[in-house]
């Protein structure tokens, strides 16, 4: 009794779901672990552009005092103020996530990822906020 | 699930639906309105949706109690096993497949590529099974044994945000069966398995959005493997190092 | 033992049903040098074979009232150790007595363990508390026998894997919608592809409905009939891995009688009660709440244990239609040739059995397969070692 | 950079090179540092914070602070350019993009250390 030969078929599977980039940004459905990781590429990448902003503002310095003073007259004026207090968090939260990142990423303290994220959260925000009442309270 | 009709609610399920030759640029969804118990499973409302409404939906399962890994898809966005994950009151429940994987048809994604990546780690399936305080061993048994927690399910593929955006990346359920062998070898040299992952598509492409352990329905943690699998891999190059010769 | 493959027979055999029967049936045939193509309307073991509790049977359950039984699975146990090395838990089994009619049961149960060769020894109270802790205190007794923990999906999924890559098609997501009969001759099935919405025939040589409790609903399409009675029985997975040994109570059996451990989980089995279509189970709430009540008689542990899952299982059982709780009805399988039953040639029927006894189902029906088209074909899956698992996934 | 060679293709036994990783661990180490002198030096040790002109000047002219800076300003490009590096090699791209884009930010960082370097030099000269 001859049969129909039957040729193996595998059906073509489509593309996965992938989110992209943007699924780096996304905080829906997140939990600490992820929070860490898109506030730490956000403080990234506002520091690398902060880099390049201070570098270009240093650049005054060439041109003698009058430039460089009438830009710190500018640096005080409360907007200014408000982006240093930004910054000042951002650099807080990059550094302080940054060790964790650094130990726990070598295999150290892996099990206390959880609470060296949650200090370096409190830490950095105690810290601005510090800096803040300094900034804009007490003297300059 | 036998309720009295009292317990029954109407839940809208929007269940992502595809079949070969679909155009891959454009996602289809159905929706289905499910009668649903108090302890309704996704899985059991998907049953009902296939028995009584559409008999071509197709999606996994075999176990029902969260042991084979076969079911794990995208509800409201967040990973689960659908076997074990309570329908969620009130509104719509959005039912889709795994990301980070190929899609074949609806709810099921293609896994030969996950495995792929998995069976280069080579992990016995069966481990140690740590004693119960105080038990002691049967006559004739000189090794209690346990499956080891991975049931390769996926999910933790599709919640990684790095996977979610490079489909080069080893995936979290591969490294963390590479981090199995490397710390019970049972008889195989995970030396070739770990010079494998030291790599940066494998161990080192991870941030630590640690989201992989926070989806893992079976308690593996492979966030926390990829990094001890970082610290035996810098240490297996330290030794690399020093040792005499250099290049053993 | 190298795998004699038999010069190309041109015999296509098509198997409906994609759990553990199907698969080493799969398995047996293309060892024997048959073609084959096996369909599944839905994932490998999505049936009943999946959602089994994972006790790889000694058989000391049944050594009492289904002798018949309890041989096949010590024998089947001992060849799928060789032919599956590496996938189960070998911890072994305690029967505990609790109370003290289990303690006048035992000595019937250990001589009928015996007789079954199955091998079993005493256990005082004293070492049963040192072997496993959470034992209920007040245990009188036990009896350790050879029982081990099986993954319900994955064992199965060895034989898919050597099937597969011995040149077995295997088609999930494949509904058959029909079977092509003439005269009292079945010659292929009419299939839905699920993936493409295409339906097409799959011509062969010959049929085998192996589809477990599905059976009957398959064999009414070739005008066969096939006395399975799906006997559906309630399981709960609760958190905490409570014991390492199987624990069964020290018993005839009735409900919720066996502990089975699984990774982090523990598994309370089982009731019994009998459906007609194995699709429309539920989960009765009463019989969830005895897997507690009777769980915690033998670990006390199991009472507050948090729920995971509980879910229900159809076992297809072989008996008369007038079976109403499914336990009396016999636990062996059978293996119908519908040419003696129904006087329909080219269609085989393949149910009953346990998750252990899947390999020997398969030497069953490849024997009788091979009698019917004349094939000299002797079986060698007791030998074959069969692939990892992952090895059905490699591209 | 240190790891120039282009991610191996698996299976290839691993990165011959030191992981990325590592050195974006001894550079952040090493700005936690520099960060911590290039911040308290300024804004503690000076009185009024280098608001005014003639402060920075006078703050230049120490050797020690214009090595610190320039080590700081090298490591913390390194450690910028590193990062971004790592973001972009998320995305996935084809290893010879991948090679462009480790030559391009390489370059940038050149240019980056190089101009900071004669910009203090230029301060330092033109003040005095």
């Amino acid at each position: 009794m001859a049969s129909t030969t039957v040729e193996p078929r595998r059906p073509e599977p489509g593309p996965a779901r992938r989110r992209g980039f943007v699924g780096w940004f996304d905080p829906r459905g997140r939990r600490l672990g992820g929070y860490a990781f898109i506030l730490n590429r956000l403080s990234g990448i506002g520091l690398v552009v902060y880099l390049y902003m201070h570098l270009v503002i240093l650049s005054l310095l060439v041109q003698g005092p009058g430039a460089w003073d009438a830009f710190v007259e500018i640096a005080l004026s409360p907007p200014v103020l408000v982006f240093d207090v930004v910054l000042l968090a951002g650099m807080l939260f990059h550094g302080l996530n940054g060790i964790r990142v650094g130990l726990v990423g070598m295999g150290l303290v892996v099990s206390r990822q959880r609470a060296l994220f949650i200090a370096a959260f409190v830490v950095a925000g105690l810290v601005t906020l510090v800096g803040a009442l300094r900034i804009f309270g007490g003297e300059g | 699930m036998t309720e009295t009709a009292a317990e029954l609610r109407t839940t809208r399920f929007v269940v992502s639906r595809r079949k070969e030759g679909d155009d891959p640029g454009e996602l289809r969804y159905d929706t289905f309105d499910v009668a649903v118990g108090p302890r309704s499973t996704i899985l059991d409302s998907l049953v009902s949706i296939r028995r009584e409404l559409d008999p071509t939906l197709t999606f996994r399962h075999s176990c029902f109690h969260a042991s084979c890994g076969t079911c794990g898809m995208r509800v409201n966005g967040r990973e689960g096993l659908a076997c074990v994950t309570p329908v969620p009151e009130g509104g719509e429940v959005m039912v889709e497949p795994l990301g980070n994987i190929p899609v074949v048809t609806d709810l099921v994604v293609d896994m030969d590529a996950f495995y792929d990546e998995f069976d280069e780690a080579g992990r016995p399936l069966v481990r140690v099974s740590e004693m119960i305080p105080g038990a002691e061993m049967a006559e004739g048994i000189d090794e209690l044994e346990r499956y080891e927690d991975c049931i390769e399910c996926g999910i933790c593929l599709s919640a990684c945000p790095v996977a979610g955006s490079d489909p080069r990346y080893v995936g979290p359920a591969a490294l963390a069966a590479a981090w199995r062998l490397v710390d019970e070898p049972r008889g195989r040299d995970p030396g070739p398995v770990l010079r494998l992952m030291d790599d940066e598509q494998a161990a080192w492409r991870c941030h630590l959005a640690w989201e992989c352990t926070e989806a893992c329905p079976s308690g593996v943690d492979p966030a926390a493997a990829i990094m001890r699998l970082r610290r035996a891999a810098t240490a297996a190059r330290a030794r690399r190092l020093f040792s005499f010769g250099g290049t053993r | 033992m190298t795998i004699t493959r038999l010069p190309r027979q041109p015999y296509h055999v098509v198997i409906v049903g994609g759990g553990g029967t199907g698969g080493a049936l799969a398995h047996d045939l293309i060892l024997r040098g048959f073609r084959v193509t096996l369909v599944e309307r839905g994932e490998l073991t999505s049936g009943t074979t999946g959602r089994h509790h994972g006790l790889l049977h000694s058989g000391a359950r049944y050594a009492v009232k289904d002798r018949e039984s309890a041989v096949e699975c010590i024998e089947e146990r001992e060849i799928l150790r060789r032919v599956c090395p590496g996938s189960f838990e070998e911890n072994d089994g305690l029967f505990v007595a609790i109370t003290d009619e289990d303690v006048a049961y035992e000595p019937l149960f250990f001589e009928s363990c015996l007789a079954s060769g199955i091998p079993a020894r005493r256990v005082s109270r004293e070492e049963a508390l040192r072997l496993e802790p959470n034992l209920n205190p007040e245990v009188k007794m036990a009896v350790q026998v050879p029982d081990a923990t099986m993954d319900a999906m994955r064992m199965p999924l060895r034989f898919f894997a050597s099937a597969k890559a011995g040149g077995a098609v295997i088609r999930p997501w494949t509904l058959v919608t029909e079977l092509l009969v003439h005269d009292r001759l079945v010659s292929g099935i009419r299939v839905r592809d699920l993936v493409n919405g295409v339906d097409d025939e799959i011509r062969g040589d010959l049929v085998v409905n192996a589809t477990g409790p599905w059976a009957e609903q398959l064999a009414v399409m070739a005008g066969c009939d096939v006395p399975i009675r799906p006997s559906p029985g309630v399981l709960l997975a609760v958190r905490g891995r409570v014991c390492n040994m199987v624990i069964n109570r020290l018993h005839p059996s009735g409900d919720g009688d066996i502990i089975v451990p699984q990774r982090g989980l523990s598994v309370v089995g089982t009731s019994s009660w009998v459906v007609d279509d194995p699709d429309d189970l539920g989960v009765p709430e009463d019989h969830v709440e005895r897997m507690y009540s009777e769980g915690s008689m033998m670990v006390p542990a199991v009472r507050h244990a948090e729920r995971r899952a509980a879910w229900s299982a159809a076992r297809p059982l072989i008996g008369s239609r007038d079976a109403d709780t499914g336990r009396e009805l016999s636990r062996t399988f059978k293996c119908f040739d519908h040419r003696e039953t129904d006087g329909v040639e080219g269609f085989v029927t393949i149910s009953g059995g346990k998750g252990t006894t899947l390999r020997a189902m398969a030497e069953t029906t490849a024997d009788v397969i091979c009698r019917k088209v004349g094939v000299e074909a002797a079986c060698q899956t007791r030998e074959i070692v069969t692939l990892p698992h992952t090895a059905y996934y490699a591209a | 950079m240190t790891t120039d060679q282009p991610a191996l293709e698996r299976p290839a036994a691993g990165s011959r090179g030191i992981p990325a990783f590592v050195v974006q661990v001894v550079t952040g180490v090493a700005l936690l540092v520099l960060l911590a002198l290039h911040m308290v030096a300024q804004h503690f040790i000076v009185p009024t914070g280098l608001r005014f002109y003639d402060d920075v000047i006078a703050w230049l002219g120490n050797p020690v602070v214009v090595a610190v800076e320039v080590a700081f300003l090298g490591t913390v490009t390194y450690h910028a350019l590193l990062g971004v590096r790592a973001i972009l090699f998320d995305f996935g791209f084809s290893e010879r993009t991948e090679r462009r884009i480790t030559n391009v930010l390489v370059v940038v960082g050149i240019v980056t250390v190089v101009y900071g370097v004669a910009l203090l030099a230029a301060i330092i000269n033109a003040a005095s």
